[in-house]
């Protein structure tokens, strides 16, 4: 049977995933109690569904090795194909009852996973805006104190075991919130409001992405999510409010200079210096964060001369333009960049 | 070839019966499904662009004037009165009278798309305006396209019957079809008139 | 069959109402090799009254004139870069209105680049150094399309927000004037 | 006026109608006893004889005039398949492109926009130019065969039908060719398919080809149901009536009630893009989740109608080969008509992530898993008249076991994204991708080319070469389980859907690299069953009349069967006629030889009801399909070419509707 291996590579294939990733972006991820209920359900629906397949498997197999039985059949060759094997009406039943039995089980089954992550969501300790952009993410932590309240763009840094609310924008079209290895989608609508409740409770990294399509450079609107233990979070926010370092080499001194008085400045922020357009993502700690542009690279020196040199050629399509700057002034650009830790 | 064994004989059979029995019948009826499927829908989309709103029409527009759209459904809901006596006209295979009140109901159509370009201009509001002055001109405009193309298949099937061909029996049956059909589209303007002027008046 | 003859032609027709639709589409994410810039001063920022010749038009105008991508970057940079501030949606305020037909310092795609691009007396400001230049040809072919100058097909209707004009698509077309003498 | 001048008008008038009723009352004696001379088919009139008169009465016009100018069914049917077999070729290339580019992480063969455009016409294609027009294709060739009749319903809709499918398909390729395709997926969501984000024509082409695909479908389907409605055979009751013939008729009326759902939604885009409608602008009181609700109120409807004349050939292919009557007839039907049903109540399980109310989640799930059940007992159905038969294993059987097979994982998985806990997952994932083809291809593409493969000799007149077939069965069915079981897994590891690349590292290396090889395994079987068919064209065996020993009328026929259909119309008095005609098929006689003529009956129980003259073949479909293609293509650049274009739309289905000469005939002819 040669079907038998494929699903046996697949399965390979399966287990590779699930471990050798390091749940990176993935369902198997399990870091947030709604991926975990997702997981939970997610086996039930496989045994319950892998039955009912073998069951059917098993009568096309029986149907087939029955075909050369000796004695006559109800076929037109014998005359008798007016009449019906008796074993087959209560066999009709049987499977009918069968099969509303099974999707019963299941309809209760997500019914109570699904309240149980409606009950989770209205506990939330944690409000957060995110307003998706073609294509980024731009993120804002509230706070009743708004010298607390706090922009960044994507990336999401999120406390262990606090349910945290993510209120979800849109700028643009349609585009939709998702990380794996935390929970289930949400879109973001413009003109309408949604929002998502997560509880991470595995500390580590994970990467979301965009998964409704969104344009040309829907590949690649990533986010990375820290999921980080509570101390660590408060300390993040705590040094993310601060504004962006004075530059102190030269070099970085006059990439300053040409960031807050050329192109840059009338589409991004820096905390604390004349840039302040909020028509790009926030670079104010730039350098602190994972990736470049919405995960298209990770963050490098290297990236990061490549990006700002022509960022077209990496991600064409994307609106931050490819500006032709001089060897030098990309020099002084990328080591300030470099200094917004 | 299988041999054949002759049984009924079909030659006495008609060509044309009135009613469910033609395929004509069936053209309309699907035609009136198809139809109905898409005012339906656009009837959804009213309400679903209404279903978000806190007033409508939103932002305190003018809902819009009365005159010319009462004037229109009282002409079409008269109509009718000619419409049927057609139908019985035609029943009866009394095709002069066929032909003159047919000569009827395609004045009654001019004057009818007459009045809805008065109606095009009491909506108080331009299709650009918003989603609620959209979908209104949208309806508005779906069911005159219904009133022009029965209209024009009104003035065909006229001139169709002033030859000889009126005394057809097929040809009848177009007749016949034609009222059907047009009993559906002064049915259908009932439900966009209570939607362009009196639901935004509530 | 004169009714097939008739049929083909109707289909060559649409057929090269399509065919000329083909370079509206064109998209360039980017359009010149990095590190060339223009050389001020090349740019055609003179003013022609009535006579006169103006300079053979810019090699990169059909780039940009008329082509649908560049014009809806256009209009969303218009958006971002507050141009809305002073123009408004082209009526017109604090600066001078751009849906009329009435160009001071030329209508010509070019000639909108380098106003946006060098700025004029009376508060528009220069732009270079700001805005690549890509990004000033795409507002200047955005800009262009407000008085309804170049072909309706490449021009959005309308956008995702409040609107409170009438789309692009259905204003009155205007033959251009190159510039307006009496305001001078 | 005066008086008297009015009443001697009256008087006038009143004499001259009089003239004419006496004229119109010779006239008609004249016609009665012309309609004595009438020939007609009967025992005086039979064998070679009555097929020669028939032949020279049914007959199109030779060469191209004649080509366009034809209604026959079984010619149109014919068309449509070959149309539609041919844009799945070339979609399944672009499927082969976008594999390519995936095989590998961080790929750069194929730019972002490029793979956009691919993935959107891939879609776009498959859906509207593929499957939906080779369903309803084979059911306008083979319906009339199967129900015993000379020719379907309004046999020129059916050839203007066709070409509103043909121009629609060439607009979008046309586009496609010439760079200016659509990039805005097959769903085309609002906002960004609006005026605003995609700028251009690109989305205006996609929404008319939709026009011209719904005009398309809908005017096929109309045919289909009227055919199936009143033109059965004698005595072929609604209980009797083959199951092909029930799934059309169910599909028909889903065709009708869904389709204008999607024309609606695309003509307000059109709107919005063109003249400034706000339909879909938030910020003007529109809403752009009303696309996605009118959009799926068609979009899952389709995926019914595609997958339902699947499971109709599936029933005939089940039957002829176990040699048994389909077990349980009236579960099947029932199980169709409730999955028609159902489809209509499902539209939302494609928006569990657009933030719908809570508290409905747990009732669409219940909803959406309803359906398995009709679904499950058809399965049950065939399954059960396999081993209560005999099964043959030739070719169309083969795909009968990878459709349960490759089915019922689709199915199954249905089942799971129909949860709305982990549809949010699992939604616009690969996981997705996978499903849908399993439930696309296993579900209704296997059965198709099963079904090709075995009406292929009622088509041409020959066989198709069953080695190769078995070949490419094997390929096909291998190729697609390495191609599209991986997607699975991409799916879970987090790969979501349309993106032109992935970064490495992700895991997602493997699953795809497979997938791509497995894409080109298929795409070769594909190849090599279009070759099979070419060849067995020109050299495959003379089928006789019933290759395969079936139980349904089509059989009954020549193969390929002449443009008449039946010399004599068949009488049925069973299920399985063919099986139970006893060497000998009880015709009705009667019916005009020198006019095409076909015969109505009544809608349920089928008893002789009236005479249908057929028309003869006319150029002007043709004419009105191009005239309405035109104002739907020009109507992309301005309104108003709506207005403009409407005289030269009106004068053509003027004429189409309009006779030849104004003269009454002993019986009416359509010319």
């Amino acid at each position: 049977m040669r079907r038998r291996v494929r699903p046996g590579i697949a399965l390979v294939t399966l287990v590779l995933g699930g471990c050798s990733i390091q749940n990176y972006q993935s369902i198997y991820g399990n870091a947030a109690a709604e991926a975990q209920q997702f997981n939970a359900l997610f086996i039930i629906f496989l045994v319950i569904c892998a039955i009912m397949y073998v069951l059917v498997i098993g009568f096309l197999i029986a149907g087939i090795v029955r075909r050369s039985r000796a004695e006559p059949a109800n076929v037109v060759e014998d005359g008798r194909h007016h009449e019906t094997n008796p074993l087959l009406r209560p066999g009709l039943i049987g499977w009918g009852a069968l099969i509303g039995t099974g999707l019963v089980a299941l309809a209760i089954a997500s019914f109570f996973a699904d309240r149980s992550m409606a009950n989770a969501a209205a506990h939330e300790k944690l409000a957060i805006d995110i307003t998706a952009n073609q294509w980024w993410w731009d993120v804002t932590y509230n706070s009743a104190d708004v010298s607390k309240s706090l922009r960044t763009a994507n990336e999401l840094h999120l406390p262990v075991g606090v349910p945290v609310r993510i209120r979800l924008h849109s700028n643009d079209v349609i585009h939709s919130f998702w990380v794996p290895s935390l929970a289930g989608k949400q879109d973001l609508i413009p003109g309408r409001d949604n929002d998502i409740t997560i509880m991470p409770t595995k500390v580590g990294i994970y990467r979301g992405q965009c998964a409704e399509f969104c344009g040309t450079q829907h590949a690649k609107m990533a986010l990375v999510v820290n999921v980080d233990s509570y101390g660590d979070f408060i300390k993040w926010w705590r040094h993310q409010l601060q504004d962006a370092p004075t530059p102190t080499t030269p070099l970085a001194m006059s990439g300053y200079q040409y960031v807050t008085t050329h192109q840059c400045s009338l589409c991004h922020n820096i905390a604390g210096t004349p840039a302040s357009a909020t028509v790009g993502p926030d670079l104010t700690h730039l350098a602190s964060r994972r990736s470049i542009a919405a995960g298209a690279l990770p963050m490098s020196k290297g990236n990061l001369y490549g990006w700002v040199e022509d960022p077209q050629s990496i991600k064409p399509g994307a609106k931050m333009p490819t500006i032709g700057l001089e060897p030098k002034e990309l020099h002084a650009v990328v080591a300030y960049l470099e200094t917004l830790k | 070839m299988i041999p054949v064994r002759f049984t009924d004989d079909v030659a006495d059979l008609p060509t044309h019966k009135f009613g469910p029995s033609s395929l004509t019948w069936w053209g309309i009826i699907s035609f009136m499904i198809v139809e109905g499927a898409f005012f339906m829908l656009a009837f959804a989309a009213y309400f679903f662009l209404m279903g978000h709103e806190q007033g409508w029409p939103p932002e305190a527009r003018k809902a819009p004037d009365l005159l010319a759209g009462t004037l229109f459904t009282i002409v079409i809901l008269l109509s009718e009165i000619v419409n049927t006596s057609i139908k019985k006209a035609v029943h009866e295979r009394d095709i002069p009278a066929v032909r003159r009140l047919m000569g009827v109901m395609v004045a009654i159509g001019v004057i009818l798309l007459i009045i809805r370009g008065f109606e095009f201009n009491s909506l108080n509001v331009r299709w650009t305006d918003d989603a609620y002055s959209s979908i209104i001109w949208a309806l508005l405009l779906l069911h005159t396209t219904h009133i022009l193309t029965d209209w024009f298949d009104t003035l065909v099937l006229w001139a169709l019957i002033q030859t000889r061909l009126g005394y057809e029996g097929r040809r009848q049956v177009d007749v016949d079809e034609n009222c059907l059909y047009w009993r559906y589209v002064w049915l259908l303007w009932i439900p966009v008139y209570l939607m362009i002027y009196w639901i935004p008046r509530l | 069959m004169s009714s097939r003859f008739r049929a083909n032609l109707t289909i060559i027709a649409a057929a090269g109402l399509v065919l000329s639709a083909c370079d509206r589409e064109e998209r360039h994410s980017r359009s010149k090799p990095i590190g060339e810039t223009v050389p001020a001063g090349q740019s055609p920022d003179t003013i022609y009254p009535g006579s006169g010749t103006p300079p053979p038009l810019d090699a990169r105008a059909k780039l940009y004139d008329n082509n649908a991508p560049a014009i809806a970057e256009g209009q969303r940079l218009y958006m971002q870069m507050n141009c809305v501030g002073c123009h408004f949606h082209g009526g017109g305020g604090m600066g001078p209105p751009l849906m009329d037909d009435e160009w001071r310092y030329g209508g010509r795609i070019d000639q909108i680049a380098a106003t946006i691009a060098e700025g004029r007396p009376n508060g528009m400001p220069a732009w270079r150094g700001k805005l690549t230049d890509d990004q000033i040809w795409q507002l200047a072919a955005y800009v262009r399309t407000l008085s309804g100058q170049p072909s309706k097909d490449a021009v959005a209707s309308r956008s995702e927000e409040m609107s409170n004009t009438t789309p692009q698509t259905l204003t009155p077309r205007e033959p251009t004037k190159t510039s307006d003498t009496a305001e001078q | 006026m005066t008086d008297a001048v009015r009443r001697s008008n009256a008087l006038k008038s009143r004499r001259a109608a009089e003239a004419e009723r006496r004229d119109i009352e010779e006239d008609d004696k004249r016609l009665a006893a012309e309609r004595k001379k009438i020939a007609r088919d009967g025992p005086k009139l039979t064998g070679a004889k009555l097929e020669a008169r028939l032949l020279r009465t049914w007959q199109r016009p030779p060469g191209i005039i004649g080509w366009l100018a034809t209604v026959d069914h079984k010619e149109i049917g014919r068309r449509y398949i070959i149309t539609a077999l041919s844009f799945l070729a070339l979609a399944g290339v672009l499927a082969l492109l976008m594999r390519t580019q995936l095989a590998r992480p961080d790929n750069n063969m194929i730019g972002a926009s490029r793979y956009n455009e691919l993935f959107t016409m891939h879609g776009s294609t498959m859906m509207f130019l593929f499957a939906v027009p080779v369903m309803e294709g084979v059911g306008v060739f083979i319906i009339p065969l199967m129900l015993g009749t000379r020719s379907t319903a309004f046999p020129r809709l059916n050839a203007f039908s066709y070409f509103m499918y043909l121009f629609g398909g060439l607009l979008l390729w046309g586009a496609f060719a010439l760079n200016i395709g659509p990039d805005i997926g097959w769903f085309a969501y609002t906002p960004l398919s609006g005026p605003q984000f995609s700028p251009g024509k690109r989305a205006d082409i996609w929404a008319q080809m939709i026009t011209f695909t719904e005009v398309a479908a809908i005017s096929a389907a109309i045919v289909i149901v009227a055919t199936i409605l009143k033109a059965r055979a004698p005595g072929m009751t609604l209980a009797r009536m083959p199951l092909f013939a029930w799934t059309m008729l169910v599909v028909g009326i889903m065709v009708m009630l869904a389709m204008p759902a999607v024309a609606l939604a695309s003509s307000m885009l059109i709107s919005d893009r063109l003249v400034g409608t706000h339909f879909y602008n938030a910020y003007e009181h529109g809403d752009a989740l009303l696309w996605q609700h009118l959009f799926w109120f068609f979009g899952h409807p389709e995926v019914y109608i595609i997958f339902l004349p699947a499971t109709g050939f599936m029933s005939t292919m089940v039957e002829t080969f176990s040699r048994r009557p389909i077990f349980a007839y009236p579960i099947v039907v029932l199980a169709l008509i409730s999955t028609g049903i159902l489809a209509f109540g499902l539209w939302v399980h494609h928006m569990f992530a657009t933030g719908l109310p809570r508290v409905g989640y747990s009732f669409y799930t219940a909803a959406s898993m309803t359906v398995a059940i009709p679904t499950g007992l058809q399965i049950f159905c065939w399954l059960a008249t396999m081993w209560d038969g005999r099964p043959r294993f030739q070719v169309p059987m083969l795909y009968v076991v990878a459709f349960i097979v490759t089915f019922v994982i689709g199915g199954l998985s249905g089942v799971i994204i129909a949860s709305v806990p982990l549809d949010l997952q699992l939604h616009d994932t690969y996981f997705i991708v996978a499903h849908f083809h399993y439930v696309l291809i296993g579900g209704a593409v296997f059965p198709l080319l099963g079904v090709l493969t075995f009406w292929y000799p009622k088509m041409t007149g020959r066989m198709m070469d069953e080695a190769l077939g078995k070949i490419s069965f094997w390929m096909v069915f291998l190729g697609f389980q390495l191609a599209f079981f991986p997607m699975h897994f991409s799916g879970l590891l987090g790969m979501p859907r349309r993106v032109y690349t992935y970064p490495a590292g992700l895991g997602l290396e493997l699953p795809n690299l497979l997938s791509s090889i497995g894409a080109f395994v298929v795409g070769a079987a594909v190849l090599l069953f279009v070759i099979n068919g070419i060849k067995s064209l020109y050299i495959g065996a003379l089928a006789p009349d019933d290759p395969w020993g079936g139980s349904t009328l089509e059989w009954a026929t020549s193969s390929p069967p002449p443009p008449y259909n039946f010399a004599h119309v068949p009488v049925v008095e069973s299920k399985t006629p063919m099986w139970d005609q006893q060497g000998e098929m009880p015709v009705i006689t009667g019916l005009r030889v020198d006019e095409k003529e076909t015969l109505l009956t009544t809608v349920v129980a089928a008893a002789p009801d009236l005479r249908e003259p057929v028309p003869e073949p006319s150029l002007w479909p043709f004419i009105a399909a191009i005239a309405i293609g035109v104002v739907f293509i020009t109507s992309i650049f301005s309104p108003w070419s709506l207005t403009i274009g409407l005289v030269p739309c009106a004068i053509a289905l003027t004429a189409w509707f309009w006779p030849k000469e104004i003269k009454r005939n002993p019986e009416p002819v359509i010319t």
